[in-house]
């Protein structure tokens, strides 16, 4: 069995032409995961949508017409009105907005810091890794939502302090990874072949130890950004999120699910939302991850 | 051989590596205990020894990859250990390494160009891209890599093609020494004896120095003018290579010579002399003659007295009991 | 192995600190003054006053700090502003809410994630494993509070089978648990399937094959135990996903335990409750991450024999 | 010498596939074997040349996506491809044992060597817990291992790669196989140790009377312990012999290329014979015989079809065109 999998793979790889590339792997798996290919689209679709909004849609988001009151789902209609007598579908493609914005912006920060951290966690060893380390610790060890809950708390709330509270924790979490990862990438001989030709330690660090972290890097990222659109719809159903102007998902929820006996579609249209949104996140991050995982191992 | 200058002299090295966690009382790992050797220019110096012996740990010492805990190595005169990180990191383009794993030891995201040419552009060898790349092909012909090859990723290569890639660029800067740390023992055996034959040809033509580390006696035999048995961390025997092969002195060389399957059925033997027990600890290795514990010769004084080497001819040995 | 959970419990005590200190840095020192915060801009000057005095404000941040551990230590979490009570009461009084619900949550997780996980494995890439799989990503994409919200509208305002509200009995429970319970299981069902097929490459698994063994003896007496050692230190994080998701469960389904203290100390800007409920939570954490370790030592002979 | 059907193992016209998305993989194609009674049979050949993967199917345990595609193998007259897997796993462990390259993983971290090697036992034997210790502690003495009843209670981790390939070892043996098959049992091991481990195997092999099925890249070890020899290129048997008329007579050019690449003691400093290129792709395998490409020998007809196994001597068959008319060729 080792006998048919060591060199037979090896020099059978060598006719599959592409693949040596992150995005060449990617798009590989595009091809062959419908699911994943169909859970970009969904992504890619809600994402448009929502931006372009303005341009198609016929209602505004914000303006309340009393006739239409709690208006049920209906064809013109097609989430029902919401309290106010505003459109809740045209109020939902907008709000997708805020949950990519929570989805991107949170995460690639935390994506950020915790990649910087870890490498150099991992790079330098020592005490700046005891440091780092007690560190994630301690923030992994906090509950993430209280975590972020008082975070966002004494940041005033509002979307910076969202984002600023997500990202707060969720870099320990990525910077353990990278560290693990950097700590035995650090003892491949690729690396010693690097010193023994007289590269720079910190040159060694960015061009080998960090490009061999990418597909661990991306597929953190990917499976991060369900999560964190779920932590911020939390916090907003919780009513420490953003603030009503700008209703996100998750506060829609809250602020609806006073009318759940009475106008069941007014809490249950956002929160099938998010649904989707995250399913569609996390099936794409399945895939990424399962294309990439031989290229993860140590 | 006497002719030759000196290149590589390396004096009473010791590596110890310390297992120190929080909480646990230190242990230390004696991997290289007082080892002293020479290499003559354009000579190949066989290391021979099985696992845990400390082989590679003092390959890596000779070109200081790590830094010895006792002991010195001097290049061409030079003491390594005086060297500032970026005299030493100067150095490094006279001596390089040949590694075992040939799918470890090149970055799996560079392409063969850049692993090839990583050594040129860190030293600055040229200044044009043109040239830097002329000479990665002129080196990727000599090693028998075809020019189409220079685009692709390690994955894409055979392990014995991935080997040559490895050479090319322990080449590059046209070194002096090159330590090959068990470079051929990951391949099969047809792929083995071109990579040999390979370096053989390199050497001649180029001139270089081997510091060739192996477990492989039958390829030990075959590329080394001189050989150093090491056993746990210490030298049991060193000589020229023949001589070792045909009248081993020290009792552990006796009993690894005899241990080697031979490829011929007539040499086969009914009572093979065998090594008992196993390898002793090297967190705590025996005291006097580290072999003692298996040596069916030992006296009393083996474990009390760790034994020098002493010459016998052009050779020396370990033993208390050799005459 | 004495030495080895030892060693645990060192290394959980400077975390533990660190997590008062950090919780006790961004609800005391980060902007400005923490009276403004919780009372807002229009209080009478000598209110604030007050305060000050009675929460020492006007000490160095250090030795309110050493103040408040040496406090926690003595089981004194300081007084509750907005209901004037002794924090450490008020948290004696919710715990027993929040630990019937994250043990029962933990439960449905652990009866339903490790099954799904184990049967994924053996009978993978067919029609079972997709099943479970799919049910368990739904699980972890599912926003908890809506899944509640919907549960008591079908469960309890349609078909009347359960209470919606409250806390009385085991009932009560049921659905709450069910929420809570799934999202976690799908993360333990994952991550079973995924160990369980790692374990089955390994070479022993050969071995016991060669062996003559049946393919559910290969599974369960040689992958098993290899394959859970990982998932049981997973359970216990999860106990901290089960936590944090214990506050919206409670919130919605009016339970008052812990997380719902805590919601409503934020609400109410009540400072010292909400240091002391989330210090609390954060302990229960790393306690359980603690025990992880110590049933993984027992369990794993390569650290239990040495 | 395989007509005879009292031998302990035979296999006719075996192939065994691998179903990939990229192809499908001939890793075992149309190989026949015979094991005699009480005999060592080496099966050599390099990386991906199908060695593993027939000892494998002996067993019936290649794993997806390989499949035995056609062929017979019979253990002393019995067809084992028509046994049922219940019937399959009694013979495992029992009458066919097997042991394997790497000890280090090989056996469970989480239990006993005792506990491993008495399991073999327990579910074969139908013995009681207390005879199945007694007497894998006595196997234990039987295969050299120091302090048994201490190693009985030993977890794999805390014995050395020689001392688990004799844990290995005896958990094959402890039911008394007519065959153990060995895949490449020594090369994880130190040469010290290596000469333990084969001569023990040989000493078992005298007392128990038991085939060893001999899977191997090392010429030595073939040149050891082996009797009669196949060599293997590409999922296919090239050359087969008595091992003394292998090494004396070798006729295949891949045989001789092998041999030749060996560093051999007394072989003067400088070049070794090597093959050059690369061994083939299985899933695109040269036409014709499948070592042309690398061959010095090779026509434009070798490229074209593919040669037989023709019988140059009594037992010593060969598949080359060079060697169909019992020419001696190029014999060194």
């Amino acid at each position: 069995m080792s006998d048919m999998n060591a060199e037979e793979t090896g020099s059978a790889g060598a006719g599959a032409g592409e693949g040596g590339t992150t995005a060449g792997l990617l798009a590989e798996m595009l091809r062959n995961s419908r699911l994943a290919a169909f859970s970009l689209a969904v992504i890619i679709f809600i994402i448009a949508a929502s931006f372009a909004a303005p341009l198609y849609m016929p209602y505004d988001p914000n303006k309340p017409s009393l006739s239409e009151r709690f208006a049920p789902p209906s064809a013109s209609h097609w989430a029902g009105c919401d309290d106010l007598g505003r459109d809740q579908f045209t109020r939902l493609v907008y709000g997708a907005r805020i949950s990519i914005m929570i989805g991107l912006v949170p995460t690639s920060l935390s994506i950020i810091l915790g990649t910087a951290l870890g490498l150099v966690s991992g790079f330098a060893g020592g005490r700046t890794d005891f440091f780092i380390m007690r560190l994630a610790d301690v923030v992994l060890a906090f509950p993430s939502l209280l975590l972020a809950m008082v975070v966002s708390y004494t940041l005033g709330g509002g979307v910076t302090s969202i984002f600023a509270a997500l990202a707060f924790v969720g870099w320990a979490a990525t910077a353990r990874v990278i560290r693990a990862q950097t700590m035995s990438l650090k003892e491949k001989e690729f690396v010693e072949s690097a010193r023994s030709v007289g590269v720079r330690e910190s040159v060694i660090m960015l061009r080998h130890i960090l490009p061999n972290c990418i597909p661990n890097i991306i597929v953190l990222f990917t499976l991060n950004i369900p999560e964190a659109i779920l932590n911020e719809s939390a916090l907003s159903f919780l009513g420490v999120g953003a603030s009503p102007p700008s209703a996100s998902w998750g506060l829609m929820v809250y602020r609806y699910k006073t009318y759940l006996m009475s106008y069941p579609w007014l809490a249950a249209a956002p929160g099938a939302a998010i649904l989707i949104f995250v399913l569609a996140f996390n099936f794409l991050g399945d895939g990424v991850r399962d294309t990439l995982d031989p290229y993860m191992k140590d | 051989m006497s002719a030759r200058p000196r290149l590589l002299e390396a004096d009473h090295l010791v590596m110890e590596f310390g297992a120190r966690g929080v909480m646990r009382e230190k242990q230390t790992v004696q991997a290289v205990s007082g080892v002293s050797f020479y290499i003559d220019e354009g000579e190949t110096l066989a290391l021979v020894g099985e696992s845990g012996c400390g082989k590679s740990t003092v390959g890596r010492l000779a070109l200081r990859l790590l830094e010895p805990t006792g002991g010195s190595v001097r290049f061409e005169g030079t003491d390594l250990g005086s060297l500032s990180p970026s005299e030493l990191r100067a150095i490094r383009r006279k001596m390089q390494i040949i590694f075992q794993d040939p799918y470890a030891s090149l970055d799996p995201r560079m392409k063969v160009y850049s692993i090839i040419a990583e050594p040129l552009v860190t030293h600055r060898v040229y200044g044009a891209k043109r040239e830097t790349e002329a000479r990665v092909r002129e080196l990727m012909s000599r090693v028998g890599l075809g020019p189409e090859q220079i685009d692709r990723y390690p994955h894409q290569f055979s392990g014995g093609q991935r080997q040559r890639i490895g050479i090319a660029r322990a080449l590059a800067l046209n070194p002096k020494l090159v330590v090959c740390d068990e470079p051929v023992s990951a391949l099969d055996v047809s792929i083995q004896a071109q990579i040999l034959n390979l370096l053989s040809d390199l050497q001649e033509e180029l001139g270089l120095t081997y510091l060739f580390i192996s477990h492989d006696l039958g390829v030990v035999r075959h590329i080394s003018d001189r050989i150093c048995v090491m056993f746990l961390g210490r030298l049991c025997e060193t000589g020229p290579t023949e001589d070792i092969f045909r009248t081993p002195l020290h009792p552990y060389t006796k009993f690894l010579l005899e241990a080697v399957p031979k490829p011929d059925p007539h040499l086969r033997k009914e009572k093979k002399a065998l090594l008992a027990g196993e390898m002793p600890s090297p967190v705590n290795p025996p005291p006097g003659c580290r072999f003692h514990t298996r040596c069916p010769e030992s006296g009393d004084i083996c474990a009390q007295v760790t034994p020098e080497m002493r010459s016998f001819g052009a050779r020396q040995a370990a033993c208390h009991f050799i005459r | 192995m004495a030495r080895y959970i030892l060693k645990r419990v060192v290394i959980s005590v400077p975390v533990l600190l660190g997590v008062a200190l950090v919780l006790f840095l961004l609800l005391n020192v980060v902007p400005g003054d923490p009276i403004t915060i919780m009372m807002g801009e229009h209080i009478k000057p000598a209110l604030v006053e007050s305060f000050r005095a009675r929460m020492h404000l006007d000490d160095p941040v250090l030795v309110r700090f050493v103040r408040y551990i040496t406090g926690a230590l003595r089981w004194d979490f300081g007084v509750s502003y907005k209901l004037e009570r002794e924090v450490s009461d008020l948290i004696r009084e919710s715990l027993p809410h929040t630990i019937k619900l994250t043990v029962c949550a933990a439960l449905v997780s652990w009866l339903i994630g490790i099954p799904a996980g184990i049967v994924s494995a053996v009978r993978h890439n067919t029609l079972a494993d997709r099943f479970f799989m799919g049910f368990s990503l739904l699980g972890i994409s599912l926003p908890i509070f809506w899944a509640g919200l919907l549960m008591q509208y079908v469960f309890a305002f349609r078909l009347q089978w359960l209470p919606v509200t409250g806390y009385y009995s085991l009932r009560y429970y049921i659905m709450p648990a069910l929420v809570l319970g799934w999202s976690s299981a799908g993360a333990i069902a994952r991550l079973t399937r995924s160990n369980l097929l790692e374990t089955m490459k390994h070479d022993y698994i050969r071995t016991a094959r060669a062996k003559g063994l049946k393919e559910t003896a290969v599974v369960t007496a040689h992958a098993l135990k290899n394959a859970m050692l990982p998932v049981v230190t997973v359970m216990a994080i999860q106990v901290a996903g089960l936590l944090g998701g214990a506050v919206m469960t409670e919130s919605i389904f009016g339970i008052p335990g812990l997380g719902r203290v805590a919601v409503n100390a934020i609400a109410d800007r009540d400072m010292p409750l909400l240091q002391g409920t989330i210090l609390f939570t954060t302990g229960i954490v790393i306690a359980g991450n603690l025990a992880a370790d110590i049933i993984c030592a027992f369990l794993d002979p390569r650290i239990r024999v040495e | 010498m395989d007509t005879a059907d009292n031998g302990t193992l035979s296999i006719k016209n075996l192939s065994t596939h691998f179903f990939t998305r990229r192809g499908i993989a001939a890793a075992v194609d149309d190989v026949t074997l015979f094991i005699p009674k009480k005999s060592v049979v080496g099966v050599v050949g390099e990386s991906g040349c199908g060695k593993s993967v027939t000892a494998l199917s002996v067993l019936r345990l290649v794993s997806r996506p390989g499949r035995i595609v056609s062929g017979s193998v019979s253990l002393g007259g019995e067809d084992l491809l028509a046994k049922s897997p219940a019937e399959m796993r009694q013979i495992r462990g029992s009458r066919i044992s097997m042991i394997f390259q790497e000890p280090m993983t090989s056996l469970n971290p989480v239990y006993t060597a005792g506990r491993q090697v008495m399991e073999a036992m327990m579910i074969h034997g139908g013995t009681g817990k207390a005879e199945a210790r007694d007497r894998t502690v006595e196997m234990f003495r039987a295969v050299g291992i120091p302090e048994p009843e201490r190693r009985f209670r030993a977890f794999p981790h805390q014995l050395s790669g020689g001392l688990r390939q004799r844990v290995m070892i005896a958990m094959a043996m402890v039911c008394r196989p007519s065959l153990m098959i060995a895949d490449e049992p020594t090369t994880a091991l130190d040469v010290t140790i290596e000469a333990q481990i084969l001569h023990l195997m040989k000493e078992l092999q005298e007392t128990f009377g038991t085939s060893i099925m001999m899977i191997t890249h090392n010429m030595g070890v073939v040149a050891e312990i082996c009797d009669y020899v196949y060599v293997m290129y590409a999922g296919k048997i090239v050359e087969q012999a008595g091992v003394f008329e292998l090494f004396d007579d070798t006729r295949h050019p891949y045989t001789l290329g092998l041999l030749g690449s060996i560093p051999r003691h007394g072989s003067p400093k400088g070049r070794l014979l090597g093959i050059p290129g690369t061994v083939p792709s299985l899933l695109d395998l040269p036409k014709g015989c499948r070592f042309s490409p690398r061959c010095d020998r090779a026509e434009r007809y070798c490229s074209e079809r593919e040669p037989e196994m023709y019988e140059v001597a009594p037992g010593h068959k060969v598949r080359c065109f060079h060697c169909s008319g019992g020419s001696k060729g190029g014999s060194p």
